[in-house]
């Protein structure tokens, strides 16, 4: 029985059914306000993909992600506010801006492994987070950017409306999603997955280490500055606190409880805790006092996030029945064999 | 095949491989021996590239690889396995082993974007090379298992199947039979016999003596990082350095 | 019925104090306006209910917070004491139709013309100049700086460095601190001392100014500070043990030495109530509240824009236990008009000085 | 001393161990003879409580041994000297030994003489007393791992594989020791792939295959056992 | 030279807070493998413990130090138990995320009992000692030296005592430990309790410096990791002169270039540190 809805969940029409009600979430939700937050998440859901992107598919814990989201932001909101620039050209020069200091910056740290890769990264964070706090003539300090430019609609689309921008941030989602679930069955994919599993195993096989895991970097970083960028533009109003390192933090925390290394982990883990923090409102500074123990109790009992434990459920299941994973559609870590067509389609 | 000539690697005042000179054969099987710490495991990773040697010179196939980068070695054709295996536990078999035919694929984040032909055609090749090494290995059955439910010595044929998909010319197997039992033993070594019918040329590095003698074209003994003989199983049995350093004298215990 | 009112602010991390000290004064007052029967529009009667929300000081959150409380909720009015969070609310507070009852000195706020907002405090502008001008003819004309980094401060640092250097006074050293992170003041202030400053400008929250003010003590400075309005003498005074080494400080009036009945009084209340005494904070937004309330009680309505017309008219008829700083009405632009006091702590003792 | 009764261990879904039972007897030396992988080392690791058996009991002298943990079987005087040596590199071979006496550590003048018991039967130790462990041959390693062991007090003493990558000659020196340990009083498990040698000095053998028991019986009938002297010591 | 003097004492004493905090992180880290996050957290109950016992109990500042040392050391043996042991097989990220939980969960506690007020904590070494126009503060000399005491005892404690060795020796190979009867648990207890003592103890002799708030926690720890990957992971001297070069940096940098960009120079000198010496300056072997 259980099995079975799993599989109707697997089943390649249910992510259309999920766009669907996605796509009428607005005529759906009571209010504005519940628009709003959604798109909220869906912004932080981008750049949870690209966390998962280099921790979760190439195993690097980058605890700058937060920084980059920042950077994002902030380069949509100078540009805009002190330069003029519109919100689509600065849009533009955020993902090249984030690509290019993710490609320094991953030069150097991917260097270091491990925890010390972990470590050196959170201080790269904190660092982006100081400078923007610090450096006044270009950020204002602690002041932050004001008045930064919505995105420029057409027609009788205005993106100063939440519905508006609710449609434009999902189109960025579904995007996003699309082209991880690519990555992630390609080549490329798995090729991150390899270095997860061990540098020398990757060598080995001929990958070039260094290049691959600058590659994955910087998809990463610039996934991050998208969604910071969309951040600007939604929220209009940036400041240092947006590069706090507590933001990597929660990031670690939403692409944990979906699911590590998943392609819809992210997407659960974002979404349900995005509306936990916001239902848990109401304990006011209590609500630590429940959300810390959760999360304790989370990495203890579901390593693998709801995504993750219901994959390899479902897959073990599947393996018992005797159906032979073929039949299953795993969206987990590395694609399974009957997938093929659908890439084709 | 393989030409080694005074090679040397220092670890601080260690040297792990000491003017080494060796010329492995194509087409055969290459065992190396020596007690633990002789400097076998360091000898594969020099010729893989994994550790730049002190000094000395690598040649395949007639071409210096002396300083090249691991990643470049694996395209010129050496595969190989590690001392502890390390594959993907929550992944299937076959999706383990895609990714070994990488190497010989070139399309990047754009072909990803765009799903070009070159990223389909050589997806496809990648799945088929894959599946072919699993033939190969005799795993075909198992391609959909997860590798945590796989038994010890199919994890040591995946990891042969994951070196043979990267299609190599040779291949370095760094006790390949550890912790399998006898029979399994056998079965691997059948395999190794088997990929030498199929134009591969094997080095292996193993302890169980049996399987060395029963199998082996030529055989280098290692101790202390210095070759202290090289030989067919017979010359090297009897070999009374080799005896003393390594394979003990049990004719002398017996006695 | 119930008239939700809403409050976005810091109600944990390191700004929580902050938040809850807001709060607090929101709080009395909705008690004391719900004990005394609520109020009435058209004849119906009307209670308070204050419906806070935490934002951790992120303006991002006080965006989503005001969506939530407007629409969730139905507020009128949003209560808000962070400049950060004020821009963002005042980007779409007219087309969400509610007020944002602002809590912050920054005088920008009321320049941008938006007819929904409402600020609370006095600007300090005022405090500026009156501060600057008794410093320098009493004191001298050096001035090391030594504010606190966050926003606020840095305007108010600004502000007061053109004013000093206007005057003819010269600034001898600069070195703003983080007053909130920072984990040692010791070489910071080291450095101001050493440039031999006649008067110190410090400030940002009230703790730890006092320690600023204590260690730039234990580092032999003898010359006298100028506190920002953020931070208050009474409470620097708690920090450092007493007035003694406040000792030459020029800032705003504590709320404890007002003399005026209606502040001691309200003093008395809230001590009661919560065990402390209140700080402007409290005792700001406890009377801005009663003033809305009584706003919408006489425009028989909770019409933002009804409330704000009337709200100043409200706020002049206050009664006067309801109105601790005297608040005498709401200027065009939106700002209270207090009359901003000054208190220069000599000989041991707070001594109110005429602006 | 040592009873197993019908043990089963498991990693994961591979059964490595399959219905063990054996018994040591108090002042014996048992030697457990197998191929690589055979299961020695699982055995062994069970008994200290490194792995916790799927089924079966292990008892040692009226105490059940599994479920305990592998410090409190230490205590009980069950000390194994375990493949790979487990040395504390970094730490001076006087401290690795001292270390040893872990269990011991309130019976201060018990440890030292317990100590020149150990530096008497590798006097070699005593001149590298302060080099770090980690810098001594392996041969030496192999030695302090034994003294190690010894300085616990074991009343059985487990041995896994300690002739591994030593010089024959250095193996027949170790052969001589574990004897004479053994005569001093100290109940012996050995485990070897040096039959030859082991089974010379044991009191009594069992054999192992694919983690199953197949054979034992006393060193007359396994030195004349065709099947042990073709399978274990060759020609 | 009076500034510079100046200078050096607050580098030391700044140095010495920053080293005592990160040797706890660095024991926990070297012995156990747990990058603990929620160490800063252990830090700020051990100040609001001192304030307790001392303003609420109105016990001596020593014997609220003690206290609060081993309130502090309890609660790292009950995250020890509760949460990091449960997640001994778990990959390294889930330690860290389990981390993060108990530090939100103890500032929320703290926050309920104390609130948010920046409270104030004065102890017996209030004043200030002029030598020649360097003003020496009492309490930062007790600092420097009962760092330097702290210091001797641990090493004495893990070099010469039994029980300490068990420490290093779990440090070094677990498995051999358990071979030697060392009871895993007891020694995953004692780092840390170790640990969360020497938080408490660094906490209460800094707080009468400072302000004791909820969030006190939040720089020191990241400073914390800073200083343990400059002298590397594990390594105790490392800690010590890790912390002495961020102090350092703090104190020199924030006179002679700016107290504004006093972070960023510390937090920049440990990438060209990173940048130049990937493993930092004194880790021994590879992690
Ligand atoms: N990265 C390294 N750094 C320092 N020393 C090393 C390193 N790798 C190996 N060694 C040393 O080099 C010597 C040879 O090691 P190697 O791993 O090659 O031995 P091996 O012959 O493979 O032994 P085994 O049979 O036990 O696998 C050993 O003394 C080892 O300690
Ligand atoms: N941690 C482990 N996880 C999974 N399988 C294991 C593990 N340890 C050992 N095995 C397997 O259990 C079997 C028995 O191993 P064990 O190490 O006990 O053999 P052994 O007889 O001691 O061999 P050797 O002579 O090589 O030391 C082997 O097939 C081995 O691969
Ligand atoms: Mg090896
Ligand atoms: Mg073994």
């Amino acid at each position: 029985m259980m099995f079975k809805l799993g599989a109707l969940l697997m089943h390649p029409a249910s992510k259309y059914v999920l766009l669907a009600l996605a796509l009428l979430f607005p005529a759906l939700a009571v209010n504005e306000y519940q628009v709003y937050v959604m798109a909220t998440a869906f912004i932080w859901a981008i750049a949870v993909y690209g966390f998962n992107v280099i921790t979760g598919y190439c195993g690097q814990l980058n605890l700058a992600h937060g920084g980059f989201f920042a950077i994002g932001a902030y380069t949509v909101g100078l540009l805009t506010s002190d330069y003029g620039w519109g919100f689509w050209s600065s849009f533009l020069a955020a993902l090249v801006l984030t690509g290019v200091l993710g490609f320094l910056v991953g030069a150097i740290s991917l260097r270091l492994k491990e925890h010390y890769f972990a470590i050196f990264t959170l201080c790269v964070g904190f660092i982006i987070y100081l400078l923007l706090d610090k450096w006044e003539e270009l950020t204002h300090g602690a002041v932050g950017v004001r008045n930064i430019a919505a995105p420029e609609g057409f027609g009788l689309v205005n993106f100063r409306e939440t519905v508006p921008v609710y449609y434009l941030v999902l189109f960025f989602l579904v995007f996003i999603i699309w082209f991880t679930s690519r990555i992630q069955k390609s080549l490329l994919g798995r090729t991150f997955i390899a270095i997860r599993n061990g540098d020398d195993l990757a060598e080995s096989l001929g990958i070039n280490l260094m290049k691959t895991k600058i590659l994955a970097f910087i998809i990463s970083t610039v996934y991050a500055g998208l969604a910071g960028a969309l951040y600007a533009g939604m929220i209009r109003f940036v400041g240092p606190e947006d590069g706090n390192v507590l933001h990597t933090f929660n990031m670690i925390m939403y692409m944990l409880v979906g699911g590590i290394g998943t392609l819809f982990g992210p997407l659960i883990g974002t979404i349900s805790i995005v509306w936990l923090t916001q239902s848990l409102q109401f304990l006011e500074e209590y609500r630590m006092i429940i959300f810390g123990p959760m999360l304790v109790l989370l990495v203890i009992f579901f390593p693998l996030g709801v995504a993750g434990s219901f994959l390899t459920w479902m897959h073990r299941k599947a393996q018992a029945l005797g159906l032979g994973a073929k039949k299953v559609q795993t969206e987990s870590k590395v694609k399974s064999s009957g997938q093929e067509a659908n890439n084709n389609a | 095949m393989l030409k080694v000539e005074h090679l040397t690697k220092m670890f601080g005042g260690l040297a792990a491989v000491n003017d080494v000179s060796v010329d492995f054969g194509a087409n055969q099987i290459n065992a190396i021996i020596g007690p633990n710490g002789a400097g076998k495991s360091t000898f594969f990773n020099l010729i893989s590239g994994v550790y730049q040697p002190t000094s000395g010179k690598i040649l395949l196939d007639g071409q210096d690889v002396t300083t090249m980068r691991c990643d470049h070695v694996a395209k010129l054709g050496v595969g190989r396995t590690f001392q502890t295996t390390n594959l993907f536990e929550t992944a299937t078999v076959l999706d383990n082993l895609i990714v070994g035919y990488r190497l010989r694929t070139r399309s990047g984040l754009w072909d990803v974007l765009i799903n070009s032909k070159r990223l389909q055609a050589e997806e496809r090749a990648a799945r088929e090379k894959a599946r072919e090494a699993l033939d190969f290995v005799g795993l075909n059955h198992a391609e959909n298992r997860y590798i945590a439910d796989c038994t010890q010595e199919e994890r040591k044929r995946v990891a042969f199947a994951l070196a043979l998909a990267t299609d190599p010319k040779i291949v370095l197997l760094d006790e390949p039979a550890a912790g399998v039992n006898p029979e399994e033993t056998e079965g691997l070594a059948d395999l190794m016999k088997k990929m030498v019918r199929n134009g591969l040329t094997v080095c292996l590095i193993e302890h169980k003596m049996d399987m060395i003698m029963g199998i082996a074209d030529k055989i280098m003994v290692l101790d202390h990082g210095e070759k202290i003989a090289e030989g067919t199983p017979s010359e090297v049995k009897n070999n009374p350095v080799v005896i003393e350093a390594y394979l003990g004298s049990d004719h002398d215990a017996a006695a | 019925e119930e008239v939700n009112i809403g409050f976005s602010g810091p109600l944990s991390g390191g700004a929580a104090l902050y938040g809850e000290n807001v709060l607090s004064g929101l709080r009395m007052a909705a008690e004391e306006i719900n004990a005394n029967g609520g109020f009435d529009i058209d004849g119906e009667n009307h209670t308070i209910n204050i419906v806070a929300l935490d934002d951790q000081y992120s303006p991002a959150q006080a965006a989503t917070n005001a969506k939530r409380l407007v629409q969730e909720s139905d507020v009128p009015a949003i209560f808000i004491p962070h400049s950060g969070g004020i821009f963002a609310l005042m980007d779409f507070n007219v087309e969400d139709d509610f007020l944002v009852m602002a809590y912050t000195s920054v005088p920008t706020i009321t320049e941008q013309g938006n007819p929904l907002t409402v600020r609370i405090p006095p600007t300090f502008d005022g405090y500026v100049k009156a501060f600057t001008d008794y410093a320098i003819e009493n004191w001298g004309t050096k001035l090391a700086m030594g504010g606190a980094t966050h926003e606020y401060a840095k305007i108010w640092a600004s502000m007061i460095e053109k004013a000093w250097t206007a005057k003819g006074g010269e600034v001898v050293a600069k070195n703003p601190m983080d007053y909130n992170k920072s984990a040692d003041f010791f070489t910071g202030v080291s450095r101001l001392v050493a440039s031999e400053p006649d008067v110190m400008f410090v400030g940002g929250a009230s703790e730890p100014t006092g320690l600023v003010m204590q260690q730039a003590r234990q580092l032999g400075y003898e010359g006298a500070f100028i506190m920002m309005d953020q931070a208050k003498i009474s409470e620097a005074a708690n920090v450092v043990g007493g007035l003694e080494p406040l000792e030459d400080t020029v800032g705003v009036m504590p709320l404890s030495v007002y003399e005026t009945d209606a502040a001691q009084n309200f003093i008395k209340r809230y001590e009661e109530k919560y065990g402390k005494a209140p700080g402007s904070e409290a005792a700001f937004n406890y009377l801005a509240l009663h003033g809305l309330v009584e706003a919408m009680d006489e425009a028989e309505s909770t019409d933002p824009t009804v409330v704000r017309a009337a709200l100043s008219d409200a706020i002049a008829n206050l009664k006067a236990s309801k109105n601790p700083y005297e608040v005498i009405g709401v200027d065009e632009k939106g700002g209270f008009i207090t009359s901003p006091t000054m208190a220069v702590v000599k000989d041991g003792e707070i001594v109110e000085k005429e602006f | 001393m040592l009873q197993l009764k019908n043990v089963d261990v498991h990693y994961g879904s591979f059964k490595a161990l399959n219905n063990i039972s054996l018994t040591v007897d108090t002042g014996g030396l048992v030697v457990l003879l197998g191929a690589n992988g055979a299961g020695k080392s699982t055995l062994f690791n069970t008994i200290s409580g490194l792995n916790k058996p799927s089924a079966g009991n292990i008892e040692f002298e009226d105490k059940i041994l599994n479920g305990m943990k592998p410090s409190a079987i230490v205590n009980a005087g069950v000390v194994q000297c375990a493949e790979g040596r487990q040395l504390f590199p970094q730490m001076s071979v006087h401290d690795n030994l001292m270390l040893g006496a872990y269990v011991h550590r309130r019976d201060k003048d018990g440890n030292r003489k317990r100590l020149n018991e150990v530096l008497e039967l590798f006097p070699i130790l005593e001149e590298k007393a302060h080099q770090p462990a980690g810098s001594l041959s392996g041969g030496q390693q192999q030695m302090v791992a034994i003294g190690r062991a010894m300085m616990s007090r074991p009343r059985l003493l487990m041995l896994d594989e300690p002739s591994l990558g030593l010089a024959p000659l250095v193996v027949k020196q170790m052969f001589e020791t574990i004897k004479q340990i053994n005569s001093l009083g100290t109940t012996v498990l050995l485990a070897e792939q040096n039959a030859f040698a082991a089974l010379k000095i044991a009191t009594y053998a069992y054999v192992m295959e694919n983690g199953q028991l197949v054979m034992d019986g006393d060193r007359e009938t396994m030195l004349g056992n065709e099947e042990v002297r073709k399978a274990y010591i060759g020609a | 030279m009076t500034i510079f003097l100046q200078q050096v004492f607050n580098g030391l004493t700044l140095g010495s807070i920053y080293g005592l905090v990160a040797l706890g992180l660095t024991l926990v880290y070297g012995i156990l493998h747990i990058p603990n996050f929620a160490h800063g957290a252990l830090y700020m109950v051990g100040a609001f413990m001192s304030y307790f016992f001392m303003v609420d109990m109105g016990v001596h500042y020593w014997v609220a130090m003690a206290g609060s040392a081993v309130v502090v050391a309890v609660l790292g043996i009950i995250c020890e138990r509760l949460v990091f042991h449960q997640l001994r097989n778990a990959p390294p990220i889930h330690d860290k995320i389990a981390a993060i939980g108990i530090l939100l969960f103890l500032e929320a506690m703290v926050h309920m009992f104390w609130g948010s007020d920046f409270r104030r904590m004065s102890s017996p070494f209030g004043g200030v000692v002029n030598l020649d126009g360097v003003f020496l503060r009492e309490q930062g000399i007790l600092i420097i030296a009962s760092t330097v005491v702290l210091v001797v005892a641990l090493n004495l404690f893990l070099r010469k005592t039994m029980v300490g060795a068990t420490i290093i020796a779990m440090a070094q190979n677990r498995e051999g430990a358990f071979l030697v009867g060392i009871d895993a648990n007891r020694v995953a207890m004692m780092t840390f309790a170790i640990s969360g003592a020497l938080a408490a103890i660094a906490a209460t002799l800094y707080a009468p410096l400072n302000l004791v708030y909820p969030a006190m926690g939040h720089i020191v720890i990241m400073k914390a990791f800073v200083i343990i990957i400059i002298g590397g992971m594990g390594s105790i001297p490392g800690a010590i002169v890790g912390g002495m070069i961020i102090g350092f940096a703090e104190a020199f940098g924030g006179y002679y270039i700016s107290t504004a960009y006093k972070d960023v120079i510390a937090f920049s000198l440990l990438v060209v540190i990173l940048s130049i010496r990937p493993q930092g300056l004194f880790a021994k072997g590879a992690h």
